[in-house]
């Protein structure tokens, strides 16, 4: 009965996650009916004329993505708080930071991977010329992951608190501004028909930026909303 | 015995919330093969006690807590997760503490009453049932330290009994357990009650 | 001194309400937060003593009794 | 040096000689305020380009610098409190906050009315103002999340936690937005000065900056004098103090 290794641990925290989620579809589903729901609003606000549209399309999908990402962080620790699980991932032999990161990446499976891959459909819907789509996955792929650790560190901070839902979008909305820049303008040269790679790459930066600080700040939050 | 390096040590640990010491200067050790009962009325700060001990509290008190050996903590919620089965949520508990197989597994859920349980989901189950799967854990543990809050809460006599003399053959085997109940323990062993007003009682 | 009398000090060629005003808001912050912590303070003390004489005559019609 | 550190755990020192401390540069940072105000309004020539408005510069940029120097200072404290656990730390960094909220508040409203007579609008997404409308949001963070826990020494610790992180973002955010900026800026809105300011102008400038660090400083130790007095209340020499009717 030998405990098992950190990464094995990691993977079965992946496959609980997702398990999890997958019992749950519509969780899963949730978020992908938010975008669909918000692409539908922006017509309705800003006019149906197609150009218009078009030029506003990477930042609302951007926008969209990012607000879906925000509202589903909350959940990420919630339930395991509530029934006790959370207490035990933290009295866990195992490193809390490769936990957390399993935590994370379930998260961004079932969210930010999901968006990236129904995003062209949205495109489309809002005439984002068809070159610019395969920059737009990209920098959803690689931003929704900033996002998702981003969110999570909110999520750790505020999950032993009744009322955190409005509180976690005032504290990581401002952190999720650079990554709404990038993303954007990554989409917005390629429409353009300039190279988006250096905001791709400055996307991937931040990611690398994220993965290795991010983790230590949610667990030092759990650990804070489990004793509080 | 006494000289052994003991599995938890706790040194002057006092506690204060709301203005009010709930208890002070407590200390003690729990050595291999000790059955330690936490004695104190609702609100006496046991649970408080019970998650300074295992490590979950860090702050707010003064005082040293050493743990020498790794600890199996049960708290008052159960862990278990409503969309997986029993054996799901033991095969991917989130402790970390062993990979199950499952021919550890089904024994575990055999001796607490949950044959035949092990692959429904879990929101089918009772609360007392939510508290057996936890229990399986203690089953499948080889931490040498038990850490049991209320571990009788919503459990049945029968249940009760066997949880009782499953605690003995831990100690017997040089595990320890530190518990919290309100109910006496009907066990032949040496149980050692602790106060929190008044440290241990021999 | 750059103006030649008050007059011009308020007008500022056209500016000087947008500068006044700046100023007022900036004027009227820095006393606020000057004087926030002044106040919490005193009220503090004064509910703590309040408290304190109230305890000493409890305590001391405790020991007439 | 451990006597120091040992001295400044200890309420009732600190209490002491902050009151101390305050007692002359309280004078000196009002009469530098004084001063730097009436120098700026009265005593220098206006901008051959902005004309009087450009006045404004001397509060607008001191408390846009200030402001956020005082992010560093309020996640330096979390930063002590959480390795140290240092209560003293968690009082300067729960002291900081509003202190620095203040002050970023006073930066985009003189931003904003400095705006209208150059640029003709309230508003413009220009960088710096699009920064410091950022930094307001973290410090309203901290203090929504500061005040949402019951538990205080929990919503220290998150709260330290919450400002490291926005202290490794602050860069971040500012070359990004820096960046989008000037990506997006219209040819009609240029910032002028800065690149050649005028010594006369400079030194009014430099002893405001100065003034209002030192402005920080006496709010930041008068804020942290009555947190102290209230967290240890139930102490002697508190209760002494209030009796005394808060003379030391």
């Amino acid at each position: 009965m030998s405990a098992p290794g950190p990464l094995a641990f990691c993977l079965r925290l992946l496959r609980r996650q997702l398990i999890l989620a997958v019992r749950r579809p519509i969780e899963i589903g949730n978020p992908l009916l938010f975008f669909a729901m918000v692409v539908a609003l922006f017509p309705l606000g800003l006019g149906p004329a197609p150009d218009q549209l078009a030029s506003f399309a990477p930042g609302i999908l951007w926008i969209i993505a990012l607000l879906s990402n925000l509202l589903t962080s909350d959940a990420v620790f919630r339930s395991d708080f509530d029934d006790g699980s959370l207490e035990q991932l933290l009295l866990s032999p195992q490193p809390l930071y490769l936990s957390v990161l399993a935590y994370i990446a379930a998260h961004w499976l079932i969210t930010g991977l999901l968006l990236a891959l129904v995003s062209p459909l949205f495109a489309l819907m809002l005439n984002l010329p068809a070159g610019a789509i395969g920059s737009l996955m990209a920098s959803l792929l690689l931003g929704t992951a900033v996002l998702s650790l981003l969110g999570c560190i909110g999520a750790a901070l505020t999950v032993g608190l009744k009322r955190g839902g409005m509180l976690i979008s005032l504290l990581i909305l401002p952190l999720y501004m650079p990554v709404l820049i990038f993303g954007s303008a990554a989409v917005k040269a390629a429409v353009i028909g300039a190279p988006a790679g250096p905001y791709l790459a400055l996307l991937g930066a931040m990611l690398c930026l994220a993965i290795a600080l991010a983790p230590l700040a949610i667990a030092a939050g759990l650990r804070i909303s489990i004793d509080a | 015995m006494s000289n052994a390096t003991p599995l938890l040590a706790v040194e002057s640990l006092s506690l204060e919330r709301g203005g009010r010491e709930l208890f002070q200067g407590l200390s003690f050790e729990v050595h291999a093969g000790h059955l330690f009962q936490v004695e104190g009325v609702n609100g006496a700060g046991k649970t408080s006690l019970m998650r300074i001990l295992a490590g979950l509290s860090r702050y707010g008190y003064s005082g040293e807590v050493l743990r020498n050996a790794p600890l199996l903590y049960l708290g008052h919620q159960s862990g278990v997760k409503g969309l997986l089965s029993p054996r799901e949520n033991l095969a991917l508990h989130v402790s970390g503490q062993g990979s199950y197989t499952d021919a550890q597994i089904e024994p575990a859920l055999a001796k607490v009453g949950l044959y035949g349980y092990e692959d429904v989901p879990s929101h089918a189950l009772s609360a007392g049932q939510h508290r057996r799967v936890n229990l399986a854990r203690l089953y499948l543990s080889d931490s040498p330290l038990w850490l049991l809050d209320e571990p009788f809460t919503a459990i049945d006599k029968a249940g009760v009994a066997q949880l009782e003399a499953l605690l003995v053959t831990h100690v017997e085997a040089g595990g320890a357990v530190v518990m919290t109940s309100h109910q006496a323990l009907q066990v032949r062993y040496e149980v050692r009650f602790l106060s929190l007003l008044e440290g241990v009682l021999l | 001194m750059y103006f030649q009398n008050f007059e011009q000090l308020l007008h500022m060629d056209g500016h000087g309400a947008f500068v006044w005003a700046a100023y007022a808001i900036t004027v009227f912050v820095i006393i606020a937060i000057l004087l926030a912590p002044g106040r919490r303070q005193r009220r503090f003390l004064t509910q703590l003593a309040g408290e304190l004489k109230r305890q000493r005559v409890t305590d001391s019609n405790a020991g007439e009794n | 040096m451990w006597t120091f550190f040992h001295k400044l755990g200890s309420p009732p020192w600190l209490y002491g000689i902050s009151g101390s401390i305050l007692r002359w540069l309280l004078p000196l940072t009002l009469l530098a305020l004084a001063t730097g105000l009436v120098w700026g309004l009265l005593f220098t020539a206006p901008d051959f380009r902005q004309g009087n408005s450009y006045r404004i510069i001397y509060i607008h940029v001191p408390a846009a610098v200030v402001a956020l120097a005082g992010y560093y200072v309020m996640a330096l404290a979390g930063a002590i409190n959480l390795i140290w656990k240092m209560k003293m730390a968690d009082v300067a960094m729960r002291s900081a906050a509003p202190i620095g909220a203040a002050l970023t508040f006073i930066a985009l409203v003189t931003g904003a009315i400095w705006g209208k007579p150059t640029w003709g609008t309230w508003w413009v997404w220009d960088a710096r103002i699009t920064s410091m409308l950022i930094l307001l949001f973290l410090y309203l963070g901290v203090i929504a999340l500061y005040e949402a826990f019951d538990n205080k020494e929990a919503a220290g610790k998150a709260c330290a936690v919450l400002s490291l992180v926005g202290m490794v973002n602050i860069p971040i955010i500012y070359k990004s937005v820096d960046w989008w900026y000037s990506l997006h800026q219209p040819a009609s809105i240029k910032f002028t000065g800065e690149s050649s300011i005028d010594p006369s102008m400079l030194y009014p400038l430099l002893l405001m900056i100065g003034a209002f660090y030192a402005l920080f400083t006496c709010c930041l130790l008068m804020n942290m004098r009555a947190e102290l007095l209230s967290r240890e209340a139930r102490t002697n020499w508190v209760r002494k103090l209030a009796l005394s009717g808060g003379r030391d």
